[in-house]
């Protein structure tokens, strides 16, 4: 159990609440599986930009490492740069995004963006069969795009239809002006979807001050704390949330940590669901003590 | 004069005591020792960069001595700045503008002591009390304008009122008259006087000699640094004054006017309008002449001519040696041969975070250029044949324009534009703030710029220079050409009752019949 | 000499008219040009409610920027106001979950002045390294904008500060909800900050030795002034004016993230020079400053309630706007 | 006359050292400073490896940074250059995607010839609107920043645009990765393009212009100089840097996002000003600005060297050793 292991972890800044989720799971798992095995030893690094995180990479595998966990801004950024540290000999597991060339990676951790979208446009087709809804995106990066995606397939062909798309920034106060001005938009609106958890919050206050009694469902995504927990509670207006859970960058560095330490060598794919939480299941998904 | 308390007086109010100072390695004051007593005019002289304006603000707090001390009432003193002189009753009004320029006139004349009400500014009676110094000192500005609206003569005379607004013991006038005209001049003198005769010292520096010999009552001569000597003003005529300034004898101060104009127009100019400045101004200026313009602040000058060379939006007809033109930049002008040279010499002249040689070739960078390379060797010849040709001095040659004297500036400004080898010359103000010697100089090279067949027009508002140098003037007032004074009428008497409007009938006859 | 009086006379009244339209009144036209074309775009535009969200939504940049107006006007610059006002918010959400007060309403009494000390104390930061450092504003400001955001992240763990206590939290939100008199409450603030801000500018020694620094820093000096005390104080003023911000800002959403007055610096000195104040000092337009806020909100506003443009386009549509206003404006300025 | 004798000729080499000193040096020994925290941060800092590592990466914003500089001592200022790198960097690679012309050289040789028309034109876009409208260069580059970004983001419907042929990546891919004596091909482009921009802007009488528009305009306009067609054309010139930067930037990362670029124009003004370069013009210091941008990029790489910090505090190190660095910098400039 002596056995010497450097592993990096490059992940986005803790920009907005997502973010902000990984950076919090991969430090506390950092320490556990430090603990755990005592020639281990982690270095996570942040970085603002693809960029940044280009010469992130390069900084780190200067120093030597063995094992790279890498949540990328980017992937058809990072697929050279990455390619780079494939190429020093160092084990390269992928997280949320995969990359262009997927040789490079020898482990893959799929969160399902477009599944993300896919789930909740599906549960908004069956739970309102027709109605009219307003969608709040992130910002347009690939994530996005994908979820989007994956959203449109989803209403194709059914009775949903979206009365307007505007960018939230990822930002609660972004979201809330646009929900406010969504409001004074169009008299009717069914049912809100929104991205990201943290948006969520800022449509729903909006909605609030408004006292509009029209909109029927809120639906948030990726599994934030105050959102499960509106869920656990039974929430009228936000039955259900997607998870898309800021954890999987733990679950990518102790699949990593395996590969070093247990006899057995993990490489391929692992595609965690986007799990739709209901009041039944919420409880399994609520971490009070995470902060998103 | 009888009661004048200088004659009583043995304790100078202020005093310096062996002065020296360095700029860096050179030394630009060496051992000055003065003695100002209470309620005497000690007005200091000498050539521009002799270090007069050092002196002053070495008495003033401004800067610090290198050498030797500055005494208030027999006393050593050492001001911690200019605001601890103040506070000590001596108060320096500088010979440039130091004016905050967004600010209006009764905010700046109050900077640092507004009265107050309250909480509140007292807005009403800052002004109140503004419109009176500045009255006081003959002048009539509003005081509620923005100082950037002034011109550079009444920016001057802002920064005398607000001086005189504190009490003070002991005032310093770096070159007040520089700008003002012969009218502002004397009410400034009256103020003086009046200042004295309560027993406030003043130091005033002039290059204005006639001046200085009306309103002094000692005079100390400075040259390259050193007191030459200092004199009871009645031993001195002004000839005196610059021979001990010069080190020469200065008996000829104009050059022989020479009847150069020949009867080829140059430029025409017809029914001219520079908007909010200039009505209807139509005149001609023929080769190898000598043109005056004459008038009171405010006139409209400056604005006039700045129109002309397509430096301010105006329109109406300009011929160019019969040619009609239409200068739409001034780099029109100057490609046509004209070129004018700004009042504003630290504004609009010379980049004073500048060097010499940057300077000196700004306009005409295309001559001194191979290919797209700048060649310094060229440009530090031109500066030799520059700090020469107009006897510039600076001490070092990789001083900034702005820590030349004032005077020195105007040269380099001068020898700036003359590189661009006019064949129209316009010099606004052309010798403000210059030392005699160098005037002399100044009025030498413009008889000689005429000489060679080119032509000048000269905006003064020294009436004895235009009388002196000029073929011909014209007066303006509120914004029009009222007159024309050639040959035997040019006479001060003559221009002043155009310029003030007492001859208004034939002055309103005189442009009709232009126009 | 007697002609002189003539000239003065015309610049009398007539001119202090003209003065005053050019450069006070134009913002105001380029906002009218605005609410044309809102109204173009949707009818709903001109709806009390609409406009009275907007209004109130620009409260946070109004009042920041009222501070802006005092930074830049001495010459100044402050990019950290909007990490600042995350700083702020989180500081002041942790004092109000201590709950280490008796009492909501002591509680929250406190977590403003809290709010308004932290504000004032970051403030001083900047004002203190620029003034005794000598650093360029923008490269210190800058620096602590990095900071400032920093200790928000650090102090949240990567996510976000909510205020715990729903009693507490129900009891704020009249602050940015509330009405009087038929006006939101965060829009009687921004009428109290312009007030005060324009009579400590306008009416103050302290607010005409701000314009003297930023008009000329050695005339100022020369006269006394101390220039490094106001030049910090507008600092200062900066810090208390995000901090107002904040306690408006808090109430609406409960929390502070990571995203929290995100580009917030950029917009606040965006009002600022739209409303009339020149950049470079010497010049201070409180009421165009509000004025501009008011306009970059309205901007947005019209973008969601359009229909014409993509949603990727929309910056650049945006961007658009705001440079013809200031065109609008600056032609009007050189009109009048 | 005597008197000119005696006017010391310090034309010589001694001045140019005293001139040195003061200004150009001193950001250099604050660049040293960095040095000696690197090795004792970390011991690989001084490696080869990491160095031109390092190096190397910032050349995108040293590239940048020398055309700020243009702009900056002319006193303008150009917010844009981050969005226009996305834009110039996205319609590059759409571009070659397009495969219009036989021949993968000749396609890329038209590639940046194409990138370079179109950083002109965006940098001509920015120059015409401030001078021809007379608006503030702030809200002028603010709104175009938008603009670009939004375009950038329109072209690639949301996502990224990435280099399709494999082939033509891996034939671009050495002008970022390639090493020419001993130096990496990108530090061979910034000292090419600090040579060129400090040959402009110290020995052409354009370069002299525009210090003298920077420093005083009036003066300038006085001279006959054209201030806007000067001002304009440093607004180009900064729009060719971005395009040289954008020509190694591609082939690093083989893709232009919607995040490429952002932030950029936050460092390279701060690399212009910690190079010595004035805000408020009439200052440039083109070595400067690049010891400048290479100061930035040593931070970011202590940063990542280094173990001390938590992740969510290493923005407030960066801004506090960068305030730190700009303070060791002025005290020196004073000493000396
Ligand atoms: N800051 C400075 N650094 C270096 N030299 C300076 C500085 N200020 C003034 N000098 C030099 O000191 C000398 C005296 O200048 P000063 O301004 O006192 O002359 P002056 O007698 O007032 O001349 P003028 O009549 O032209 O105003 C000049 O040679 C000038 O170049
Ligand atoms: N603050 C002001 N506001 C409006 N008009 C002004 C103002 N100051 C001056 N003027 C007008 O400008 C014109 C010319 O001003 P200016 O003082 O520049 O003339 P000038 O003849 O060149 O004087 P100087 O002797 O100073 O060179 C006058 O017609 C005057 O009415
Ligand atoms: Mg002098
Ligand atoms: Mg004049």
């Amino acid at each position: 159990q002596d056995k010497e292991v450097n592993i990096a972890v490059s992940i986005p800044a803790a920009d907005h609440g997502w973010t902000g989720g990984v950076v919090y799971h991969a430090e506390r798992a950092a320490k556990l599986l430090e603990a755990a095995h005592p020639g281990l030893k982690i270095t996570i690094k942040t970085s603002p930009d693809g960029a940044s995180q280009a010469n992130a990479l390069e900084d780190l595998t200067t120093q030597g490492i063995d094992a790279l966990v890498t949540l990328p801004h980017n992937s058809d950024e990072l697929t050279d740069p990455l390619r780079q540290v494939k190429e020093k000999g160092v084990f390269v597991t992928v997280v949320d995004r995969a990359l262009s060339d997927p040789t490079i990676q020898d482990l893959y951790v799929a969160g399902n963006n477009p599944e993300l979208g896919r789930v909740a446009g599906e549960y908004l087709k069956d739970t309102l069969k027709t109605g009219d809804v307003v969608v709040i995106r992130g910002l347009p990066i690939v994530i996005d795009e994908e979820r989007q995606k994956g959203f449109d397939d989803a209403i194709a062909g059914s009775g949903i239809k979206v009365l307007d798309k505007q960018f939230g920034n990822w930002s609660r106060d972004d979201a809330f002006k646009i929900m406010q001005d969504y409001l004074t938009k169009f008299p009717k609106i069914d049912a809100v979807w929104c991205q990201d958890d943290d948006m969520a919050v800022g449509v729903l206050e909006a909605i609030d001050q408004a006292k509009r009694t029209d909109i029927k469902l809120v639906i948030g995504g990726a599994g934030m704390k105050d959102m499960i927990k509106r869920v656990a509670d039974g929430d009228a207006m936000t039955p259900i949330n997607v998870l898309y859970p800021p954890s999987m960058i733990a679950t990518a560095m102790e699949l990593t940590v395996a590969n070093f330490y247990d006899q057995v060598p993990v490489r391929g794919k692992y595609i965690l669901d986007a799990t739709l939480v209901t009041k039944d299941n919420a409880k399994e998904f609520y971490f009070p003590d995470s902060p998103f | 004069m009888s009661d004048n308390p200088s004659k009583t007086a043995t304790v100078p109010v202020l005093e310096a005591r062996g002065i020296a100072k360095a700029f860096g390695p050179v030394e630009v004051l060496t051992d000055i020792s003065l003695r100002v007593m209470p309620g005497e005019v000690h007005a200091i002289i000498g050539e521009n960069g002799a270090g007069k304006s050092t002196l002053m603000k070495l008495m003033s707090g401004h800067l610090k001595p290198t050498r030797g001390t500055v005494a208030m009432d027999g006393e050593p003193v050492s001001f911690a700045g200019p605001v601890d002189a103040e506070h000590r009753g001596l108060v320096l009004v500088h010979q440039e503008i130091l004016l905050a320029p967004d600010l209006t006139v009764a905010q700046n004349i109050f900077m640092g002591r507004e009265l107050k009400r309250g909480l509140m500014v007292n807005d009403r009676e800052m002004n109140r009390q503004s419109a009176e110094a500045v009255q006081s000192l003959g002048a009539d500005i509003d005081p509620t304008t923005q100082i950037s609206r002034l011109s550079i003569a009444r920016r001057q005379l802002v920064q005398i009122a607000r001086a005189l607004q504190v009490p003070h013991r002991v005032v310093i006038f770096d070159e007040p008259t520089a700008s003002l005209t012969p009218f502002e001049t004397e009410a400034l003198l009256k103020v003086i006087r009046d200042l004295r005769d309560r027993g406030v010292a003043i130091l005033y520096i002039s290059h204005r000699l006639p001046e200085v010999g009306a309103i002094a009552d000692r005079i100390t001569v400075l040259r390259d640094g050193k007191l030459i000597a200092t004199r009871e003003a009645s031993e001195l005529q002004p000839v005196d004054m610059a021979r001990l300034m010069v080190g020469r004898d200065m008996s000829k101060l104009y050059p022989e006017r020479e009847d150069t104009a020949s009867h080829q127009n140059v430029l025409e100019v017809q029914n001219f309008h520079v908007p909010g400045y200039a009505r209807d101004a139509s005149f001609t200026l023929r080769k190898g002449e000598i043109l005056g313009f004459a008038g009171l602040i405010g006139a409209g000058r400056t604005e006039l001519l700045e129109g002309i060379v397509g430096l301010r939006t105006g329109h109406g007809e300009v011929k160019l040696n019969g040619n009609p033109v239409k200068f739409k930049t001034v780099r029109d002008s100057m490609a046509a041969g004209i070129v004018y040279l700004s009042e504003d010499r630290k504004g609009k002249g010379l980049l004073l975070a500048q060097d010499l040689r940057t300077n000196l070739t700004l306009a005409t960078l295309e001559k001194f250029t191979r290919g797209p390379l700048i060649e310094r060797k060229r440009e530090d010849n031109s500066l030799d044949k520059a700090i020469s040709d107009f006897d510039i001095r600076a001490r070092r040659r990789d001083l900034l324009a702005g820590q030349l004297s004032g005077g020195n500036q105007q040269k380099l400004l001068l020898a700036k534009m003359m590189l661009l080898e006019p064949s129209i010359v316009i010099i606004d103000e052309p010798t403000r703030g210059i030392d005699i010697g160098t005037k002399e100089q100044i009025y030498k090279f413009i008889s000689d710029l005429a000489k060679t067949g080119k032509s000048v027009i000269v905006i003064s508002s020294e009436m004895q220079e235009l009388i002196g140098i000029c073929h011909r003037i014209l007066v303006m007032r509120s914004s029009r050409i009222v007159g024309e004074v050639t040959g035997e009428a040019m006479t001060e008497d003559e221009i002043v009752v155009y310029a003030t409007g007492v001859k208004i009938n034939e002055a309103e006859l005189y442009s009709a019949g232009n126009a | 000499m007697t002609d002189t009086k003539t000239i003065t006379d015309t610049r009398g009244f007539g001119r202090k008219l003209a003065d005053l339209d050019k450069t006070a009144v134009a913002p105001f036209l380029a906002l009218a040009a605005l609410f044309v074309l809102g109204a173009l775009v949707n009818p709903n535009f001109l709806s009390i409610d609409n406009l009275l969200n907007v209004l109130t939504r620009s409260s946070f940049i109004a009042i920041i920027a009222i501070g802006a107006t005092f930074v830049i006007s001495a010459g100044g610059l402050d990019l950290s106001v909007g990490s600042m006002a995350a700083l702020v918010a989180g500081i002041m959400i942790l004092f109000l979950n201590s709950a280490s007060i008796d009492g909501d309403v002591a509680m929250l009494a406190t977590g403003i002045v809290v709010a308004l000390g932290v504000g004032a104390l970051a403030g001083l930061l900047n004002g203190a390294v620029i003034t005794i450092g000598k650093i360029e504003p923008f490269i210190v400001t800058l620096g602590t904008m990095a900071i400032f955001r920093s200790v928000t992240v650090w102090l949240a763990d990567g996510g976000s500060i909510a205020m715990k206590s729903i009693a507490m939290r129900n009891m704020f939100r009249p602050v940015y909800t509330g009405v009087f008199l038929g006006l939101p409450i965060p829009v009687w603030i921004i009428i109290a900050a312009g007030l005060l801000g324009a009579f400590i500018l306008y009416k103050t020694s302290f607010g005409r030795h701000v314009i003297a620094v930023g008009s000329n820093e050695d005339v100022a000096k020369y006269s006394g002034i101390h220039v490094n005390r106001v030049r910090a104080m507008t600092y200062i003023i900066q810090g208390i004016c995000v901090a107002i911000a904040v306690v408006v800002y808090v109430p609406r959403l409960g929390a502070a993230t990571t995203t929290t007055g995100m580009l917030w610096e950029l917009q606040a000195i965006t009002a600022v020079v739209i409303g009339g104040t020149a950049l470079r000092g010497g010049v201070g337009r409180i009421w165009g400053t509000i004025c501009g806020a008011f306009m970059l909100e309205i901007v947005g506003n019209i973008m969601v309630l359009s229909n014409i443009v993509s949603e990727y386009l929309i910056g650049a549509v945006q961007g658009t706007i705001i440079i013809i206003a200031m065109l609008v404006q600056r032609t009007l300025q050189k009109k009048k």
